[in-house]
């Protein structure tokens, strides 16, 4: 593991981009590890929710990019309202999750592979929202 | 009593989630109330758009709450999802200036909306409303000894700051809407866990997972029918097995009502 | 022609670094009446102080202006050096340079241009002022200690050993606060009844010493040295004097529902009871909401068992006013409800509990017998899971901000008393950091870990699902970055502390102001740790901030010394800058006497020579012992015939000149 | 108004040092004024402060008088009712000022330039906020001719 | 109003003879028809000239201070305004009520010269006669009677307590007059819609016509004080330069000096020389008061705390955001 410097100059403008679309101040977190303890959908994230806080107040964007947990996250806000240092994690996820499929040709879920993931049964819902959280 | 509501159904009930909308509509009638249906409504986005620039993500929202406001009228809901975005939107309306501003450029209404119209879900309606008592009185074929498990989802209830529908982590509502249906409700832990949600797309196996840990809670706790009232939840729910596994059947909390009240 | 001197301090850069010294010496030697300025790096100083001395004596100085820091802080220094230098201490002005100017504003050219205004302003004041000889008032040498907690217990002691009366006024039935309650107390393990028994006995045996339980404090009037205090002692139902404390009614009274407060809910108590086997006094109480004798007229089993006949079920509130020279508030604190934090599932399962209930069920006197048992099934928990900050560090409204400061410690000595008796039972703790500053906390807190084994997981708690027998613990370690799950049979939530429910109202009987969390706030949090704002009235334990036992009694201590140093002296100086009434203005419509908060101002009749015609006419009066200074009446006395010295009309309007020059 | 003309008007409302007058009770506000201090916050130099005993001890007089020396706006801050050292002293200014505050109104001053508030011993932050809310509001306003003394000489 | 005043005429000789007083104030005809004066009589005989007709709109009350000093026991006619000033004076105690015998003169209403002269009836007016709203003009060709009060004081027609509050006997049968409440604050509600500037102008240009005669405050009986703050150099609030601040000063703080004691008797505004509508200040003080604290009539109960010398827990205040209070 090279050493790695804490807040790396080029990364500055991505965090405060971040801190700035979720208008969280994620300098508040203490670490307290509430918002993973609780979170529903941890078994399946390689980054825990305190743990992207952590990279992101460090600046590691990168790892947090690579990381499958922003996709994991349902935002399902019991985090937000767990979290004793008042910081909706949620928004802070959705913020990463932008970033990302902002940018041109980043969309996690295409029009045209949504027939191979859909059965009948499913309510609308679930697509508009995958589309809201997936495509930009 | 006549009480006259304005009502946003949201798409999925028109298609997916249709008996969730008749029960409850049918059940209105004989509560007396009118459910007015808005002329004009669009589709709520499912997801409360949460970054800060999300603008035209909000619209649809705000185009139904300025028409039920200015019938003077307050907001139902049926669709939790449609609850939580609509309402958080309404709050960004009454309490975040830059927001207000530019829908309010944007949309020209005849007046700028501010937040004023109140946005109720169904549930709350029957609450403070109508009041779960003389609903109870009304009920024509109470649901004798049926043992019935409230799933709550996330959208109804979190954040509560903003959603101010009940104890985010105790809540009672659908407990006492079960109790005045004559039913006896069951408290197991994981009613108020998330089901998966839009994971249903690319996710199954985390949404598995965590209707895995929902229905063996609840099937410990001798549950043997589950009510929700999010179109999203219930086909996560229906669509893991784990239902028949432990044979618990999952329904809308309208149909319910609509059986208590002698219309289904 | 005044000869005013100006001083200004650098103190240190924190003046010198924003504002321009030479620029305001300059300014001040210009300033009309100064014949003197002067700077100097530390003005508060003994060197500073001799430099003030030595120039009234050499320059003749009649007035002087210290341009430093807050006249909150050393107003009382500089008025005691003009004092021995000669000079009368009311001729002495301070200018706030510091935190209302230097502290506050970056830019170095505007700040200076500020220190002239307010050296000017301080000047023209000082102009102004009156040579004030301060007046004297008696001391009633009795003190009041509010609340009989170990804080107050102690204070009481220390004041009473001085040989001073003291009257503890407490609540419940009987002394002894929250320590009572506990079973051992950190870092030395020795047993808490074992240590607060004796000192309450020795409360209760000491001559000095008054006690007032089941009583509450209805209103204070006066001030320093002269308090007049209001109680109300609730009805115990029981003749104290008669009462031999033999527990006969206690045992046979039928009504067994009402859950005892003491036990913290966990074992009912009759109506008719004593909080604890070793209350002081040893005299039970009737709780007339659970007595059926009150409720319904029946019963009255008591009345006939009792071998003293001591039961008096008319026996009615009494009211007692009595006067006290010092006040000291020791009321302790609470434990904040739980009802909000769904997630610990404390409402809905027996086997959740808090810390103090924890303590109840190890305390041999406790329900169990000091068996550690689940409450829901009397079963020896296999796994005991402890959850830190339950509500601390917490920025959301169901929880507080501050850290409550002893949870870490009295949970490392449950874990520890847990794994010391029964060693079979696994330990966790969930805690975002241990905190163990005190002298042998944490090589307490490391015992508990290397020696007893207690497991310790940085991180917290995300819920608790009960399941069957078992409370399903889903935690997480933020240091590995695991997501843990614990089965455990019985879990502890440290809860937060918090200030009494009714601080507020008593800080409003006293005029002493509370924080926003309710906690008294102290004169100065570090010169005057224990000292109101209000004299006279001093603050020890709990109440003025989360605090441990050795701290508590530490304070106790220190208030009571501030108590005896007050009630050592039989007079007082008092404030001279009180109000004086301008007979030959005064018209006499006496509205001043309806705004005086201390009724200090009384009408009397003057007679005088009216151009040769003796005339008599109404002019009101001021008593020098009763008036504090507020200046509510100057408003209110339309042509100014009523004025506070130190703080005239025209100095103030003088002020306002110097500032807009 | 044309782009030069904007400028000049504003010109001279950026060399406009508002001068704000500011009395503070002894037990509260100014204990207020001291924390924000020691919390090192940040309030323009233009508010100077006077201390009073207690907010009950400010006289109209005094306010006007600041108006007539070319204050261009006033500052009256006491404790919370209900916590005033003298147990009543705040009460009495509370129906003071909100005959004062109401009446200068009507006479033709504008509320910004007269603010009462309450700031307790430890509401440093809150000392900072009120002074920057009432410097702006003053700042917006420009320079305060009414009730001027003519022949005073800033 | 004749009658009534050989009433007066006769209870002063009564008075006086059989030693009730030794003094009796009253009001005595001038030489011209508007003309009426206070006058202090002591001998019988001269009660002849004391009238009560449509001008006696003089406040004697404020006279009884310098009387006392002399302490000597005064019969004096009281109309109701003049009824609730006394009762302010006494609440200063700037007057003895035992030193004071008071016959109560309940009043339909005074005639205001101007509005006589503005409608021209006053060439060759010899004299003006009143019985209750009938005004009968005496002049060189014959007498002219009309009905309504359109001759009347603009405070007449608001008058609220036509009645004296305050007698030890009253020489006439009370009257009835109801006076809207809504609309008694009208004036101030015209001046509070003005813009900002608008009013500052509207006051400024008011206050610069005053000359600093002090009759406001000499006539005021709220203004009672031994040696006013303006007379006192050394208690340095306010000096008599003529510059626009000053006179501002005077008037802004002479207003809030009667805040609660303004018994609205609209003295200071007829006296003005320089025709100030003074009044218009105290009434908004007295909305506000009413509004925020609740309603209160100075004047009417001795026994009442005013409001600014007194508070409630829940006081509303017109400056924090939820202060509760008005504008």
């Amino acid at each position: 593991m090279t050493r790695v410097k804490v807040i790396p100059e080029n990364k500055k403008n991505i965090i405060d981009k971040i801190i700035e679309m979720s208008g969280e101040n994620i300098r508040d977190c203490m670490q307290c590890g509430k918002c993973s303890a609780g979170c529903p959908a941890s078994d399946g994230m390689d980054l825990l929710p305190h743990q992207v806080i952590r990279l992101l107040q460090l600046g590691q964007i990168d790892r947090i990019v690579e990381s499958k947990s922003i996709w994991n996250c349902a935002s399902c806000f019991t985090c937000a309202q767990r979290c004793p240092r008042n910081i909706d994690i949620a928004n802070i996820m959705e913020a990463i999750r932008l970033t990302i499929i902002r940018c041109v040709g980043n969309s996690r879920l295409k029009a045209d592979d949504v027939p191979s993931k859909v059965d009948c049964k499913m309510p609308q819902q679930a697509i508009v929202s995958g589309f809201r959280k997936y495509n930009k | 009593m006549n009480m006259k509501y304005s009502y946003y159904p949201g798409c999925t009930l028109k298609t997916k989630a249709q008996d969730l909308e008749k029960f409850a509509l049918d059940s209105a009638k004989t509560l007396g109330v009118a459910l007015q249906e808005q002329k004009e409504w669009q589709c709520c986005g499912a997801v409360y758009p949460l970054a800060t620039d999300e603008i035209a993500t909000k619209l649809s929202s705000v185009r139904s709450l300025a028409e039920a406001y200015q019938k003077g009228e307050k907001l139902v809901t049926l669709c939790a999802a449609c609850h939580h975005v609509i309402k958080r939107v309404n709050e960004d309306m009454k309490h975040k200036e830059d927001i207000r501003k530019k829908v309010n450029n944007y949309l020209q209404l005849p007046n700028d909306y501010e937040g004023e119209c109140e946005v109720i879900h169904y549930l709350e309606m029957l609450r403070d409303e109508i009041g779960f008592e003389s609903l109870a009185q009304k009920v024509k074929k109470p649901l004798k000894n049926r043992k019935i498990g409230a799933y709550y989802g996330c959208l109804l209830l979190r954040p509560s700051k903003v959603m101010k529908f009940d104890d985010p982590e105790n809540p009672s509502i659908i407990e006492d809407f079960i109790k005045a249906l004559g039913a006896t409700p069951i408290i197991y832990p994981y009613r108020t866990e998330c089901c998966g949600g839009y994971l249903a797309i690319d996710q199954k196996d985390v949404v598995e997972k965590m209707t895995q840990n929902i229905f063996e809670s609840a099937s410990k706790y001798g549950v043997e029918e589950i009510v929700t009232a999010c179109p999203l939840c219930k086909y996560n729910l229906e669509i893991s097995g784990f239902g028949d596994e432990n044979n618990i059947s999952i329904s809308y909390f309208t149909e319910l009502l609509a059986e208590a009240l002698g219309v289904k | 022609m005044q000869r005013i001197g100006v001083f200004v301090c650098w103190c240190g850069t924190n003046i010198a670094g924003t504002v321009n010294i030479e620029k305001v010496i300059a300014a001040a030697g210009e300033m009309p009446g100064v014949v003197y300025a002067k700077d100097y790096q530390y003005m508060c100083s003994a060197v500073g102080q001799n430099l003030v001395k030595n120039t009234i004596k050499e320059q003749k100085l009649d007035r002087v202006v210290i341009a430093s820091c807050s006249p909150r802080m050393h107003e009382a220094t500089f008025r005691k050096t003009a004092k021995v230098a000669g000079l009368n201490p009311y001729l002495v002005e301070v200018a706030n340079i510091r935190e209302h100017c230097s502290w506050i504003h970056k830019n170095k050219e505007e700040a200076t241009k500020k220190a002239i205004a307010l050296t000017r302003a301080a000047v023209a004041k000082v102009a102004l002022n009156t040579a004030l000889i301060a007046g004297e008032i008696g001391v009633e040498s009795r003190a009041l200690v509010i609340g009989g907690g170990i804080a107050g217990i102690q204070t009481a002691l220390d004041i009473a050993e001085a040989g001073y009366e003291v009257d503890i006024i407490e609540k419940s039935p009987s002394i002894g606060g929250k320590m009572a309650q506990i079973d051992k107390t950190f870092p030395t393990l020795d047993c808490s009844a074992c240590i607060l028994t004796p000192k309450m006995v020795d409360v209760s045996t000491h001559p000095n010493i008054n006690i007032y339980t089941y009583s509450e404090l209805e209103n204070v009037k006066g001030y320093v040295g002269n308090f007049e205090v209001t109680m109300n002692q609730r009805a115990r139902s029981v003749n104290m004097e008669k009462c031999i404390g033999c527990g006969i009614c206690t045992d046979k009274c039928p009504s067994k529902k009402a859950k005892s407060e003491f036990e913290e809910g966990l074992r009912n108590r009759s109506a008719i009871y004593t909080p604890f086997p070793q209350a002081i006094p040893n005299v039970p109480v009737i709780d007339r909401e659970a007595c059926i004798k009150f409720k319904t007229g029946k019963c009255g089993l008591c009345e006939t068992v009792c071998p003293a006949g001591a039961i008096e079920f008319s026996q009615e509130d009494t009211k007692i006013t009595k006067k006290y020279g010092a006040i000291v508030v020791a009321i302790g604190y609470d434990i904040i409800a739980l009802d909000k934090f769904g997630e610990y599932a404390y409402t809905n399962h027996q086997d959740v509990i808090t810390s103090l209930e924890f303590e109840r069920l190890t305390n041999a006197a406790g329900p169990t017998g000091g068996k550690l048992v689940r409450p829901s099934d009397h079963k020896k928990p296999k796994k005991v899971v402890f959850v830190q900050c339950v509500g601390s560090r917490d920025k959301t409204e169901r929880g507080k901000t501050y850290c409550s400061k002893i949870c870490c410690m009295y949970t490392a000595k449950h874990a520890m008393l847990i794994r010391d008796k029964y060693p079979d039972i696994e330990t966790y703790v969930f805690y975002i950091d241990v905190r163990t500053p005190g002298k042998n906390f944490d090589e307490f807190h490391r015992r508990a870990v290397e020696e007893y084994g207690v497991n310790y997981i940085k991180g917290m708690v995300g819920k608790i699902f009960p399941d069957g027998e078992k409370l399903q613990v889903h935690g997480v370690d933020a240091l590995t970055g695991d997501t843990i799950k614990i089965d455990a049979d019985m879990v502890v939530l440290a809860a937060a502390t918090k200030a009494k429910e009714d601080a507020e109202d008593l800080g409003r009987k006293l005029s002493i102001s509370t924080d926003t969390n309710n906690f008294f706030t102290e004169a100065h949090p570090k010169l005057k740790p224990v000292e109101t704002h209000c004299a006279g009235i001093y603050l020890a334990g709990a109440c003025q901030g989360p605090k441990d036992i050795p701290e508590t009694v530490a304070q106790a201590s220190g208030a009571a010394a501030k108590a005896i140093g007050l009630l050592s002296k039989d007079k007082l100086v008092n404030n001279p800058c009180i109000s004086e009434v301008d007979e030959k203005i005064c018209s006499g419509c006496l509205a001043c006497t309806k705004i005086c908060p201390y009724d200090a101002i009384t009408s009397k009749v003057i007679t005088f020579n009216d151009h040769g015609k003796i005339t008599k006419r109404v002019v009101a009066q001021v008593n020098k012992a009763l008036c504090q200074g507020c200046g509510g009446c100057t408003v209110a006395c339309r042509p100014g015939a009523i004025d506070i010295k130190g703080f005239t009309n025209k100095q103030i309007l003088a002020e306002v000149d110097a500032l807009c020059r | 108004m044309s782009v030069e003309a904007k400028e000049t008007v504003m010109g001279n409302k950026n060399e406009f040092e508002p001068l704000i007058v500011a009395f503070c009770c002894n037990w509260c506000s100014y204990a207020g004024a001291d924390l924000a201090g020691t919390s090192r916050l940040s309030y323009p130099a233009n508010v100077k402060i006077i201390r009073v005993p207690c907010s009950c001890r400010v006289n109209a007089n005094f306010v006007l008088r600041a108006f007539q020396r070319g204050a261009d706006g006033v500052v009256i801050a006491g404790c919370h009712p209900g916590d005033c050292h003298y147990s009543t002293g705040n009460y009495y200014t509370r129906r003071r000022f909100s005959l004062l505050t109401n009446f200068l109104e009507y006479v033709g001053i504008e509320q910004e330039r007269f603010k009462v508030d309450w700031i307790s011993a430890a509401e440093g932050n809150k000392f900072a906020t009120v002074m920057n809310d009432v410097l702006e509001k003053v700042h917006r306003l420009g320079p305060n001719r009414k009730l001027r003394d003519a022949r005073w000489k800033r | 109003m004749e009658k009534i005043g050989l009433k007066v005429r006769a209870r002063a000789k009564e008075a006086l003879e059989n030693r009730e007083v030794d003094e009796v104030m009253g009001w005595k005809k001038g030489e011209f028809w508007y003309d009426v004066y206070p006058v202090f009589i002591t001998e019988a005989n001269e009660a002849d000239d004391l009238i009560w007709d449509a001008f006696c709109v003089n406040n004697l009350s404020k006279y009884l201070i310098q009387k006392q000093k002399e302490n000597k026991k005064v019969g004096v006619f009281l109309k109701g305004c003049d009824s609730l000033g006394f009762n302010q004076l006494l609440k200063d105690n700037r007057i003895d009520r035992d030193q004071v015998v008071i016959y109560g003169l309940p009043c339909v209403g005074m005639v205001d010269p101007e509005k006589v002269k503005k409608e021209g009836l006053n060439k060759g007016l010899l004299e003006i006669k009143r019985s209750k709203d009938e005004i009968t003009f005496v002049t060189k060709e014959g007498e002219k009677k009309i009905l309504g009060r359109q001759f009347d004081y603009d405070k007449c027609l608001a008058c609220r307590y036509p009645n004296p509050v305050v007698y030890d006997e009253l020489l006439d049968t009370e009257i009835a007059r109801e006076v809207s409440e809504m609309d008694r604050f009208k004036d101030v509600e015209a001046i509070e819609k003005m813009s900002i500037t608008e009013r500052f102008e509207y006051w400024s240009n008011q206050f610069s016509k005053c000359i600093r005669c002090n009759a406001c405050r000499n006539i005021c009986p709220a203004c009672s004080c031994e040696k006013c703050v303006f007379d006192n150099v050394n208690a340095g609030v306010s000096s008599k330069a003529s510059v626009d601040s000053e006179e501002q000063f005077f008037h802004i703080t002479r207003a809030y000096h009667v805040a609660g004691r303004c018994v609205d008797c609209g003295e200071c505004t007829r006296v003005c020389p320089a025709g100030i509508p003074l009044d218009q200040l105290n009434h908004k003080i007295m909305k506000d008061i009413n509004e925020l604290y609740g309603k209160y009539d100075a004047g009417v109960d001795v026994s009442q705390d005013a409001p600014l010398v007194t508070y409630k827990l829940d006081d509303a205040d017109s400056f924090t955001e939820h202060g509760k209070g008005g504008k």
